[in-house]
């Protein structure tokens, strides 16, 4: 049933042509895709961006560096914590900054939840997408509990602002981390309830396997990171590539998939959030005492030079390209948004494909405007 | 295939797995807040409506630089005031103004405040700013950061015209200055 | 390993004889400096495939700049993707010196070996106005990050296979991430809401949020 | 009847009266179950500000589309588009002219049956009269002049029509028990024969069920108006009134399909176990409920049993793709049920057949 290979027209075939979004229920937003479609067939698609576009990277350029944080927080606000996290690690990087371990490790934390958060949306809309609507609900009750912690930790729920150069604006509370280590010790069993009402379900294996396949080649060739890249067999995350903060002491594994379909892009997804999980445990068990902020000055000004620094963000990698001239405000920064190098592969993965595949395939590639337009 | 992978394969046990889990979800405790009667509690640190004190202002412009997007508006001048018998120039402000509406509630100009206790403060628990007017209701002048005219504070909190303080972050309902 | 761990790569200094080592994070920062990478092996392996190929090369913060001729920047890319293993292309930007007599922009090409994690950062300067060769021959992934480029700089990418605005409008005046562009907006022609602010005002000029 | 006039207009008047202002009632309180129990599956409460836990809300929604402005595409086919909605919800209330609620009774001195007809060929009738729907689907969604639209007018064309077969074989499994196409009949011979043909048939009976949530485009098969795919499909450009008809005509839909389940294979009005717990269901805890009343409460649960399972569907699957729906609709359940039609035939020429 899903020997869709690529076909030409038929000779007497009409393709349509037809703007999925910017306003419908399944694009996450506001991304447009001029689909050419013959019959359900999709012949082309093409992807039209750029209705989100704030200006983040010329905003940047007239703020302080900590004065940026709140912006990296409305580029991927699904994914406050690890897009202040890559912005503090920048410049960290570029003024040769240690951050104290104590703030490390709960950068590590935070970030890691930020993951799990980030993948039960992503978990929830796929799961919307391709119409099993419950899924949608029991994740983002659980996304609340994470929210919860976030909003005690630093005040907010969504856009954090709980990072800055040279390490943490406040310590945790009292009982955070107890409550912290309830949250995930409980959390697997919730994964394993998804699973029960996901993985082995036949209808959700017959829209997910053999979809969207991308090869190990292509993958690199378009670009892709995060577990679009890693669905495809490549094991490769920034994580254990690069390790920044503190993840060469923690232990975890980076799940890969085999085929680089949506099924298996699924599934490393899955598995992902119980590796955080388990990050988060090692965090809270190694967490230090200590100072939760560098020595760092008040006007924060780094040296001329320029630094390119990346996290392993839940989309993908997530990169900042910082260009200091040595005053207060980036002379440029650069942001490599991961769902937007993502998303361009979006026409490899969907052509020959039937327009739910389109659907599916925009769900599982994960994608948030507010990062693809910045 | 094996006789149990090709019963698996026919009769859909896993459906009806996945019915029993919807079916469990059923009978469990709803997560719903009936919002306007029941109101969520925001934690201590949570960032919400803006308290304001003038008295602990030293107008030194640090929260209106490390502000983002620009919206704190401040203009001072100076003043003689008469303190132990000197004569000292002194700081008033003729302006401390918030474009609330334009806000992101990122917390920096509390950070940046160098007073103790802070002059300007977010956790305040307040967060039922939503107006019908935003640019009249929703951008607060001096009198109207300390009044909270037309800002619902969040129950139990006094509202900083009633001497609310940043460290008590509740309002202390009971011993609240006049 | 290093590649881009925070921990700096110097020591911190020595503390004074008797005193307990201050931690890293108590002493002031160290910050890099930038030194001739010339003979970094990253580059000796460039240089050993193209010999005349680098023009400069520079090490800041444990990360290498190769900067390169703009003509030959294809031919560089393909040679580090086909040669030397480069095969992930992991961004491409640009910045913006508009005093700069060279050049107006820097191009920036990030990239990655996946045999031993080694990144690589090549570099051309390319005046303003003039043409650079696409690299979406080499790297697919290339495609939108040069459309990004020539939309917020104006930098012009020969034989790319489409070229056109990707975040901005098509028609839309000026390129955005140019240090000349006035922040407080261009004309678009568009009215912006003339029934609620008068001529002059609105919120791109004179409204409420000049102070 | 003294009057003809009493029996020949003024009954089946009163009847479609109550029968439409029931199903009517019954279609709009659907919607209501529907949400409650889609959102108490996914922990929620559910609609509870209109009126005592929220039981006025359908009321409210029927006011509400009811004062909506109706738009009208400026490029849509105006006559057609009208037509739609009408095609489509006319012919979900029409089948409930024969499905039978209960055995007759006597009111004011005379016999009256709850029902309007006892059509002698009632199975063709509802087969015929319910695949009518599916003009209006494809007209409404074509006469939109949205692309959206067209592809759920079309979808929904294709999946009408390829159910109907298995579906239309699996009734026949039941025919061939029952020995006659008189849905009160059928019911009958359920009694006689001791037992539902749930029982004997379940195979035709799964398939029925399952063809019935495709018939009626319910998820897991919703693909003429799947949201995330289509907007809202066919009636993606349809508002007020007619928006409500359509959806009326679904929520009938739903109805009638439960209800034909329910006589076909759950012997319709007749109480669980009717022969084994006979003297049971005869005790005088139950005597004081008017015999009307009794049939109906059967058939009203056996019936919501059916709409529970559906919307109990709805909270838990995903959705098929649309070739793989076809390919299920011809490639499993048209053999399955031929298969099975064969081997009930066999089963009945051995045991002896109907009586």
């Amino acid at each position: 049933m899903t020997n869709l290979e690529p076909t030409k027209p038929l000779p007497d075939s009409e393709e349509m042509e037809i703007s999925f979004g910017p306003q419908h229920p399944a694009t996450h937003g506001v991304l447009r895709v001029m689909v050419k479609l013959d019959g359900e067939r999709i012949v082309d698609a093409r992807p039209v961006i750029g209705y989100l576009h704030r200006g983040t990277e010329k905003i940047f350029e007239r703020e302080t560096y900590n004065g940026a944080i709140p912006h990296t927080d409305r580029m991927d606000y699904t994914a406050a914590a690890t897009n202040n996290q890559g912005l503090v690690g920048a410049v960290e990087r570029i003024m040769g900054v240690t951050v104290p371990p104590r703030a490390a490790y709960i950068r590590m934390i935070l970030a890691e939840l930020q993951r799990i958060a980030s993948h039960t949306i992503w978990l929830g809309t796929h799961a919307l997408d391709i119409g099993a609507q419950s899924p949608f609900f029991y994740t983002f009750q659980e996304r609340e509990k994470i929210l919860d912690l976030y909003e005690e930790y630093c005040g907010a729920r969504l856009t954090l602002n709980a990072m800055r150069v040279g390490g943490l604006p406040y310590d945790l509370t009292d009982g955070w981390t107890g409550r912290c280590r309830a949250f995930v010790d409980q959390f697997p069993a919730r994964i394993a309830e998804w699973e029960r009402l996901l993985t082995a379900n036949r209808i959700w294996k017959l829209r997910t396997v053999g979809v969207g396949v991308i090869s190990a080649e292509s993958a690199i060739e378009w670009g892709l990171t995060g577990p679009p890249l890693r669905g495809s067999g490549v094991k490769w995350d920034i994580r254990k590539v690069f390790p920044y903060d503190h993840y060469n002491e923690v232990e975890f594994e980076i799940p890969i998939g085999t085929s680089g379909d949506t099924y298996d892009r699924y599934l490393v997804r899955m598995e992902e959030m119980r590796q955080s999980v388990r990050i988060v445990q090692q965090c809270l068990a190694k967490l230090p005492d200590g100072p939760v902020m560098a020595k760092v000055p008040k006007v924060i000004k780094p040296p001329k030079g320029e630094v390119y620094f990346s996290v392993e963000g839940p989309k993908g990698e997530l990169g900042y390209y910082v260009v200091s001239d040595g005053g207060a405000s980036p002379y440029r920064l650069h942001v490599r948004p991961s769902c937007f190098i993502n998303l361009q592969a979006l026409p490899e993965m969907v052509r020959g494909q039937l327009v739910a595949d389109l659907i599916a395939v925009i769900g599982t590639l994960d994608i948030v405007l507010g990062e693809i337009d910045r | 295939m094996s006789f149990w992978g090709f019963l698996a394969s026919v009769v859909p046990f896993e459906l009806a797995q996945g019915l029993g889990v919807t079916g469990r979800f059923f009978f469990k405790r709803k997560a719903t807040i009936q919002y306007p009667e029941v109101k969520p509690v925001p934690k201590d640190r949570f960032r919400g409506m803006f308290g304001f004190s003038e008295e602990r202002c030293i107008v030194c412009h640090s929260c209106a630089k490390a502000c983002p997007i620009a919206i704190i508006h401040i203009q001072d001048h100076f003043e003689e005031v008469e303190v132990e018998g000197k004569k000292r120039k002194k700081k008033v402000l003729d302006r401390y103004d918030i474009d609330v509406k334009r806000c992101m509630f990122c917390g920096l100009c509390e950070e940046a405040c160098p007073t103790k206790p802070v002059a300007i403060w977010l956790t305040t628990k307040s967060y039922e700013t939503a107006a019908y007017e935003r640019n009249e209701r929703l951008y607060f002048t001096k009198e109207r950061l300390q009044s909270w005219d037309g800002v619902r504070p969040y129950p139990g909190v006094v509202p900083p015209s009633q001497g609310q303080l940043p460290e008590d972050p509740t309002g202390g309902s009971g011993e609240a200055k006049p | 390993m290093t590649e881009q761990s925070n921990v700096p790569p110097q020591a911190p200094a020595q503390p004074p004889e008797g005193a307990a080592p201050k931690p890293p994070w108590e002493e002031k920062p160290v910050t890099p400096v930038p030194r001739d990478a010339r003979d970094h092996t990253v580059v000796r392996e460039i240089t050993g495939a193209l010999p005349d190929a680098v023009l400069e090369a520079v090490e800041f913060a444990g990360q290498v700049t190769v900067t390169v001729a703009p003509a030959r920047i294809v031919e560089v890319c393909r040679a580090c993707k086909e040669r030397l293993g480069y095969a992930f292309l992991v961004d491409l930007t640009a910045v913006d010196w508009p005093e700069r007599t060279q050049g107006r922009f820097d191009v920036v090409y990030w990239m990655h070996r996946f045999s031993d994690s080694q990144r690589l950062r090549l570099k051309v300067v390319v005046a303003d106005g003039v043409e650079l060769p696409s690299v979406t021959g080499v790297w697919k992934v290339a495609n939108w990050m040069e459309r990004e480029v020539f939309d917020m700089f104006g930098i012009y990418f020969a034989d790319h296979p489409n070229l056109e605005r990707i975040l901005t409008w098509e028609g839309f005046n000026g390129h955005p991430l140019r240090k000349d562009f006035p922040i407080e907006g261009v004309d678009t022609g568009a009215a912006v809401y003339p029934d609620v602010y008068p001529p002059g005002g609105g919120p791109v000029a004179g409204g409420e949020g000049e102070s | 009847m003294a009057n003809p006039w009493v029996a020949y207009l003024l009954v089946p008047l009163v009847k479609i009266a109550v029968i439409l202002g029931v199903v009517i009632m019954l279609a709009a309180y659907l919607s209501f179950f529907e949400r409650k129990i889609l959102a108490y599956m996914q922990i929620r409460i559910g609609p509870n500000r209109v009126g005592p836990r929220g039981w006025l809300q359908p009321i409210a929604d029927a006011l509400k589309l009811f004062v909506k402005e109706d738009i009208v595409p400026s490029r849509a086919e105006k006559l057609v588009y009208l037509l739609g909605p009408v095609l489509v919800t006319a012919p979900a209330l029409v089948v409930f002219s024969v499905i039978p609620f209960g055995t007759s009774f006597t009111l004011f001195g005379a016999e009256v049956t709850p029902y309007l007809a006892d059509v002698n060929i009632g199975i063709l009738f509802i087969l015929g009269v319910s695949s009518v729907g599916v003009y209006g689907v494809i007209l409404g969604g074509w006469a939109s002049n949205n692309k959206f639209s067209l592809m759920g007018g079309l979808r929904s064309a294709a999946q009408l029509v390829s159910y109907e077969v298995p579906m239309g074989l699996s009734v026949v499994t039941v025919l061939l028990m029952a020995n006659s196409l008189s849905l009160v009949k059928i019911v009958e011979a359920q009694k006689a024969a001791g037992i539902w043909y749930a029982v004997p048939g379940f195979v035709a009976f799964f398939i029925y069920f399952v063809c019935g949530v495709a018939e009626t485009n319910r998820n897991p098969f919703d693909l003429p108006e799947a949201e995330s795919e289509l907007v809202a499909g066919f009636h993606t450009e349809y508002s007020g009134m007619k928006f409500a008809f359509y959806f009326l005509a679904e929520y009938a839909n739903m109805v009638v399909i439960s209800s034909i389940a329910t006589v076909l294979f759950l012997g319709g009005w007749l109480p669980i176990f009717p022969n084994w717990l006979a003297g049971f269901w005869a005790s005088p805890a139950f005597a004081w409920i008017p015999p009307v009343l009794w049939n109906a409460g059967w058939f009203l649960v056996k019936t919501f049993a059916f709409l529970f399972v559906y919307i109990w569907f709805r909270g838990t699957f995903p959705r098929y793709r649309f070739d793989q729906l076809m390919a299920l609709g011809w490639k499993v359940f048209i053999p399955v049920s031929l298969v099975n039609l064969m081997a009930v035939g066999l089963g009945v020429l051995l045991v002896g057949g109907p009586r």
